[in-house]
């Protein structure tokens, strides 16, 4: 119909250059793509930090104005949970899932186009409120009624809300396409018990996604319409309860922890392995644990609201299945070690980014079952022990294992193998300069100190562990400059690696680094986990994994670039802003992207030949 | 990949682990998703429940007769789109093109019934006589009895007291959950346009029913939420004490 | 977890013998309608008192199914798709009436 | 609770305070230390801090070594052969399943008690204070005694203090670390705490739920004094206010209740004009301790600095904000402004 009476331009061939970066649907162009951004993101996110960080070294500081202190930290953690942790775990979804899986491609690749330039919309929405007329002030959580406008009459919600709902729909899309991916490509023999662990919390975590952005989307959506046209969803003076929004947030809000930390563990579940040269013990076990710690994250939520007033008996039951939690978490604790146990463990700096989230995950893992107990959480709730536990979690998880996973896959997306030597470096200056930021923050969270305050005095006694709390964060900065260092290093002339630098266990070792466009030449046959390794040692005679001549390669036919999913993420873009501005430029900005999704509905995934 | 990964619509090229559609796992993935949405609106139009401080109320503006009605046409279209599909898997390509034509029809008359109902809400009018029982009126009706005073029994309240979004909890919650659905339901009837256009330009066959497969799925799953909507908010929202 | 890696060729198998034909489409409007009047019916039913929560949610529920089951298919097709709503659909109910419980929406106002 | 009524034994307090002392020096100095707890709502969580602390200090000690044994242990060796490729080892797995969630009963019991026993007050008939709280100062009022006041708590020592919590704007919290958790304030849902003190003395009590610019700014300050000094104090709040003689004072009040307009947004019991409710009630200011919600100390130059620029003192706060003295140039308060009114408000003891 459309697609008839307007004439669409060609679909673009580029095989290189920028034209080929913005109509790319390689998941492994996107999976860079992805990272990238993600990473000059969290470059972002880091330099709020560190404002945030001068301003408490001292008491009494002025160097930011409580407004922009507010403002730093909002952006601060919406910046490293939605654009930088997130993110970072899609792009090595992107990377990796199809390779740990056997699979030329995802399920969905313009989708996953798609998805990309959407979360870069998001990005570009929410890190311009900075320049517009001041950024979010409400802190990443927005409990109304603050975020009401009679109390926050700017733009700055209005950025949070919309680029919040932009990267919702890219988490989406990510989400369902991983989703699909991993139930549908699996290589031939690949049962769900054979699958790898990154792959199997990836699937976990895009599960989670699917069931929780849906929640946040509602309660932004009705804060949006509270904003925008005087409805009552969240307005105490038309009886309404700001509690809703709180309830709403944390169903979402809690699952969404789960989401930054299981792709963590599923890349740690790779790690250990490899380079223990053992299979993971107790596989069975470890994917269960993932799979109820995901289940569980749904009976928890109020756990964020102990303080609120629910009652004894609310506060109770979620205090006991909030330590339940403990106890899968624990199990996969004991799985790692149990792996390492009898190893032959190489200290590499994948290893020992991957040893350090184990270290740091138990303390992070206690202070959460300390905050459990919601009587002595009264004491701790919104203090800086809260402050450090997250971070323990979060970055001495979450980021820990993600930058384990560049060393341990840098080899492959580039062929060339990271420093070593800068790389224990790099390790050792960010395990001292993580603990050093934020140990000291269960100190002054149990001193009494608030989180979210811009100043303090002096007679608090707080000065001490703010000092070196600050000084940390500074040396966390010089650790990741270390890094940055050694990737741009190891790009340019880092040693080659071949396509199995680590004597690797599973599929995506067994393809060259980097691999070709369509990843695999034949498609593998998979008999039993850890194939690659099974294949190797020749303990199962029948595997048969790659190695294929690249016979027949020329009748391999991958999916073709696309402009449309790019045109859709900018016209959602464009709507943004619109709606903030100018209710006309929204319209706009629909009728591109729905124009776009049409023309994209009837695009064929491969010019046909035959007709 | 898996051999002859056999295809159930049999249009597919493309083998897969389960021989599952990519595409129908994709729409049943998120029509899970989308349970969490409405299961979201719902529950926030619950628990706002009761708690609007003016009137009017859902006992107030609901008209239980009209909305059957259109509950029902609801339910028809859900019937007619089964059968355009069954037409179309057959190899009836012109029973297909009347039934998925009967289901927009049928669709649009759904949506007409509720922009009718949100003006009528929005124009809500107070109307009771004077000699009507105290009992006998609402909440909100009760709110205007002074306008009885020194007046004789056979006198008529009328006032005009309209819902909005803006008006209460009630206008807020209830217009957005159902907006919600109807924005489902209007891109739903697109969708089903666009299809039908795209079978004169010889887009669908028996052969390729996949397309239409998954209109239908989302289509009687807007269905499914309507039930859910018309039990909890239309029913149960004019029962007093709930 | 078997039900993700099940023999494709039996369940495309089902997915075909098993498609009804119109008459149970007929039949299942026709029992959609008259369930609608029911409940349209017992809502007018004054002695019911409360007792209309349970039929209304049973009537309902049972409209639910019907069009999930036959119409969308979900008694013929594969569980993984029944797993897939179904799943959202407890986790929807179950965390709401969750929710409602914590505002304690079921105690007498 | 019983179990954790008595204090713990030496002990098991001798870390932790070795913990404080390495953490916060010498404590006194630390206003806000949860460690020094001085009511029995406070204790009773920092009791149970100590055991989950102890609880969880055994895990980390015994898993960390674990982690750091087998790091050493099995360090890869140049020409070693392949590992044995173990699977898994049922029995083992089990282990570490259910030592967990033992572990984890020793500590969900006493929980599960000191919640239900901070939640009902031992003395629910006994002297009531209802807390307001404002964008960013807090109101105290005491309907038994007829005492409404300010960002100052008196409260008699040893006595249970039930508080009921609300809020006029945002969400707020409520929390006096020393004496106890925090409980917040919900717009629309009042919720209640109840208190003690068990020691004389003046304890820092701070917002702890984020609630806008000033944020950091909104404190107070407990004062919990005998029996006795709390009847005389709360009989001479009772008082109105004394209507000055003092010329620059008498000035300062025609200006409060005048061109200043002061009297719009703040009370001063006894003076028919000023009834406002948006501000902090000014009756008894100089009895005060503290200025702004508890952030400086009440002296001449501090008033005279709050007056001048109410804005640096706290950042967007709402008088600063609204008042035309600070918002219209034509209305600015002037240097002798000023001094009138801070004899005047100076003036009311």
């Amino acid at each position: 119909m459309i697609s008839l009476t307007i004439p669409i331009p060609k679909r673009p061939t580029h095989p290189t250059g920028i034209w080929n970066w913005l109509t790319t649907i390689d998941h492994k162009r996107i999976g860079i793509l992805y990272g990238v951004t993600a990473f000059i993101l969290f470059l972002t996110g880091g330099i709020e930090a560190l404002y945030m960080r001068a301003q408490l070294a001292t008491p009494e500081a002025e160097i930011v104005s409580p407004e922009v202190f507010n403002q730093l930290f909002t952006m601060h953690g919406t910046t490293m949970i939605f654009l930088a942790i997130m993110p970072m775990g899609t792009a090595f979804f992107n990377y990796i899932i199809p390779l740990q899986i056997g699979a030329r491609d995802v399920a969905f690749p313009r989708l996953n186009a798609f998805s990309y330039w959407t979360f870069l919309a998001g990005a570009i929405m929410l890190k311009s409120s900075w320049f517009l007329g001041g950024a979010p002030n409400a802190g990443w959580f927005g409990y109304a009624p603050i975020t009401g406008v009679p109390y926050n009459p700017g733009h700055g919600i209005d950025f949070w809300i919309l680029s919040l709902q932009i990267l919702g729909i890219a988490s989406l899309a990510a989400a369902f396409n991983f989703v699909v991916t991993i139930i549908n490509m699996r290589a031939p023999g690949m049962s769900l018990m054979r699958m790898p662990l990154f792959t199997w919390m990836t699937f976990v975590t895009s599960l989670l996604l699917i069931l929780a952005f849906p929640v946040i989307t509602v309660a932004l959506i009705e804060l949006m319409f509270d904003r925008f046209y005087g409805a009552n969803f969240f307005v105490p003076a038309a009886g309404a309860s700001p509690l809703l929004w709180q309830h709403l947030f944390w169903i979402f809000g809690h699952p969404e922890v789960y989401i930054l930390i299981l792709p963590a563990m599923g890349i740690i579940s790779e790690i250990i392995p490899t380079f223990s040269k053992k299979p993971l013990f107790g596989y069975p076990v470890v994917v269960l644990s993932g799979v109820v710690i995901a289940f569980m994250g749904w009976m928890v939520w109020s756990h964020h609201m102990f303080t609120v007033g629910l009652g004894p008996v609310a506060n109770s039951v979620f205090a006991l299945t909030t330590m339940a939690i403990a106890v899968p978490t624990g199990v996969k604790i004991f799985s790692w070690m149990g792996t390492m146990w009898r190893g032959s463990i190489h200290f590499s700096t994948a290893m020992l980014f991957s040893v350090g989230f184990v270290a740091l995950f138990i303390i992070g893992g206690l202070s959460g079952v300390m905050h459990s107990s919601a009587a002595s959480d009264a004491q701790q709730q919104d203090t800086y022990f809260i402050v450090a536990h997250l971070h323990y979690v979060l970055f001495g998880g979450s980021i820990m294992a993600l930058l384990a996973a560049v060393y341990y896959w840098f080899p492959k997306i580039t062929g060339r193998l990271m420093s070593e030597s800068i790389g224990k470096i790099n390790f050792w200056l960010t395990f001292i300069a993580m603990n050093l930021t934020f140990f000291p923050m269960h100190f002054t969270g149990l001193d009494g100190m608030p989180r979210r305050i811009y100043t303090y005095g002096t007679e608090m006694g707080w000065d001490l562990w703010n000092a070196v709390a600050s000084m940390g964060a500074f040396l966390l900065a010089a650790s990741i400059l270390v890094f940055m260092h050694n990737v741009v290093r190891s790009y340019r002339k880092g040693e080659i690696s071949g396509s199995d630098p680590w004597d690797g266990r599973t599929l995506e070792w067994s393809i060259s680094s980097p691999p070709p466009e369509y990843n695999f030449a034949e498609i593998p046959v998979v008999e039993t986990r850890d194939p690659f390794w099974a294949q190797k040692r020749d303990s199962v005679a029948t595997a048969r994994v790659g190695g294929g001549s690249g016979e027949g390669e020329h009748d391999i036919h991958m999916p073709q670039p696309s402009y449309w999913p790019l045109v859709v993420s900018i016209g959602l873009l464009i709507g943004g802003y619109g709606l903030i501005y100018n209710v006309a430029v929204a319209v706009v900005g629909g009728a591109i992207a729905l124009i776009a999704v049409y023309a994209w509905s009837f695009e064929p995934v491969n010019e046909p030949e035959e007709h | 990949m898996l051999e002859a990964g056999a295809d159930p619509h049999g249009e597919n090229s493309e083998h897969t682990t389960t021989g599952l559609n990519h595409r129908k796992l994709l729409m049943w993935a998120f029509l899970g998703s989308d349970c969490m949405f409405f299961g979201t609106l719902i529950g926030t139009y619950l628990v706002s429940k009761g708690r609007s401080l003016v009137g009017p109320y859902a006992v107030d503006v609901f008209d239980i007769p009209v909305t059957s009605v259109s509950t029902f046409v609801l339910l028809m279209s859900s019937m007619s789109m089964v059968l355009a599909y069954a037409a179309l898997t057959r190899g009836s390509l012109k029973g297909f093109r009347i039934w998925i034509a009967s289901t927009a029809i049928m669709g649009m008359t759904f949506l007409s019934f509720q922009v009718f109902e949100f003006y009528e809400f929005a124009n809500h009018e107070v109307h009771f006589k004077c000699s009507t029982p105290i009992s006998d009126l609402t909440e909100h009706e009760r709110t205007f009895i002074d306008k009885c005073a020194g007046q004789d029994a056979s006198h008529e309240v009328e006032e005009q007291h309209g819902l909005t979004p803006r008006t209460n909890l009630f206008g807020t919650t209830f217009f957005v959950l159902t907006g919600f659905h109807g924005a489902h339901v209007t891109l739903g009837v697109v969708w089903l346009l666009s299809l039908l256009f795209y079978s004169f330009r010889g887009g669908v066959t028996a052969k390729r029913n996949l397309d239409v497969d998954l209109a239908a799925l989302y289509w009687h799953f807007v269905d499914v939420v309507w039930i859910v909507i018309f039990t909890v908010v239309y029913l149960f929202g004019v029962f007093p004490g709930f | 977890m078997n039900l993700i890696t099940k023999d494709p060729k039996a369940q495309s198998d089902t997915a075909h013998t098993g498609h009804p034909t119109p008459l149970t489409y007929f039949k299942i409007a026709l029992i959609l309608s008259i369930t609608t009047a029911i409940e349209v019916g017992v809502f007018y039913i004054e002695w019911l008192g409360h007792g209309i929560i349970p039929v209304l949610v049973i009537l309902s529920g049972l409209k639910f199914g019907l069009v999930a089951l036959f119409y969308m298919h979900l008694k013929y097709d594969s569980p993984l798709f029944s797993w897939f709503f179904f799943g959202g659909l407890a986790l929807a109910t179950s965390v709401f009436i969750a929710v409602l419980g914590l505002f304690k929406f079921f105690v007498a106002q | 609770m019983s179990l954790f009524r008595h204090h713990p034994t030496r002990l098991v307090r001798l870390v932790p305070l070795l913990l404080v002392f390495i953490v916060a020096g010498c404590y006194p100095d630390h206003p806000q230390s949860t460690f020094d707890s001085t009511g029995p709502v406070a204790q009773s969580q920092l009791n149970l801090f100590y055991w989950i602390f102890w609880a969880a200090v055994f895990v980390f000690v015994t898993v960390q070594s674990a982690l750091l044994y087998i790091c050493l242990k099995f360090r890869r060796k140049p020409g070693d052969p392949d590992p044995e490729q173990t699977h898994g080892h049922n029995k083992l797995e089990i282990i570490w399943t259910v030592l967990p969630v033992i572990l984890l009963a020793i500590v969900a019991v006493p929980t599960v008690l000191t919640i239900f026993d901070n939640a009902n007050s031992p003395d629910p008939d006994g002297m009531h204070v209802n807390v307001v709280a404002h964008q960013w100062w807090w109101e105290f009022n005491y309907p038994g005694e007829d005492v409404k006041t300010s960002n100052e708590l008196h409260i008699p020592v040893d006595e249970v203090v039930n508080v009921s919590l609300e809020t006029k704007d945002v969400i707020h919290s409520f929390w006096i670390p020393k004496i106890a958790g925090k409980v917040d304030m919900v717009p629309g849902n009042s919720n209640k705490m109840w208190i003690k003190g068990e020691e004389i003395g003046i304890f820092h009590g701070q917002c702890a739920e984020f609630c806008g610019e000033s944020h950091a700014n909104m404190r107070f300050q407990v004062i919990v004094e005998s029996r006795a000094d709390f009847d005389a104090w709360v009989a001479s709040e009772r008082e109105p206010a004394v209507i000055p003689v003092e010329p620059l004072a008498k000035a300062g009040l025609d200006l409060f209740e005048g061109d200043a307009q002061c009297w719009s947004c703040h009370k001063v019991e006894g003076s028919s004009r000023s009834r406002g409710t948006k501000g902090p009630n000014l009756t008894h200011l100089s009895g005060r301790q503290y200025l702004g919600a508890g952030i400086v100390e009440n002296s001449q130059t501090n008033l005279r600095n709050w007056l001048t620029s109410p804005n640096d003192l706290k950042p967007g706060n709402i008088m600063y904000r609204d008042a035309a003295v600070y918002n219209d140039p034509d209305k600015a308060l002037s240097d002798s402004d000023i001094s009138a009114l801070v004899a005047y408000l100076r003036s009311l003891k």
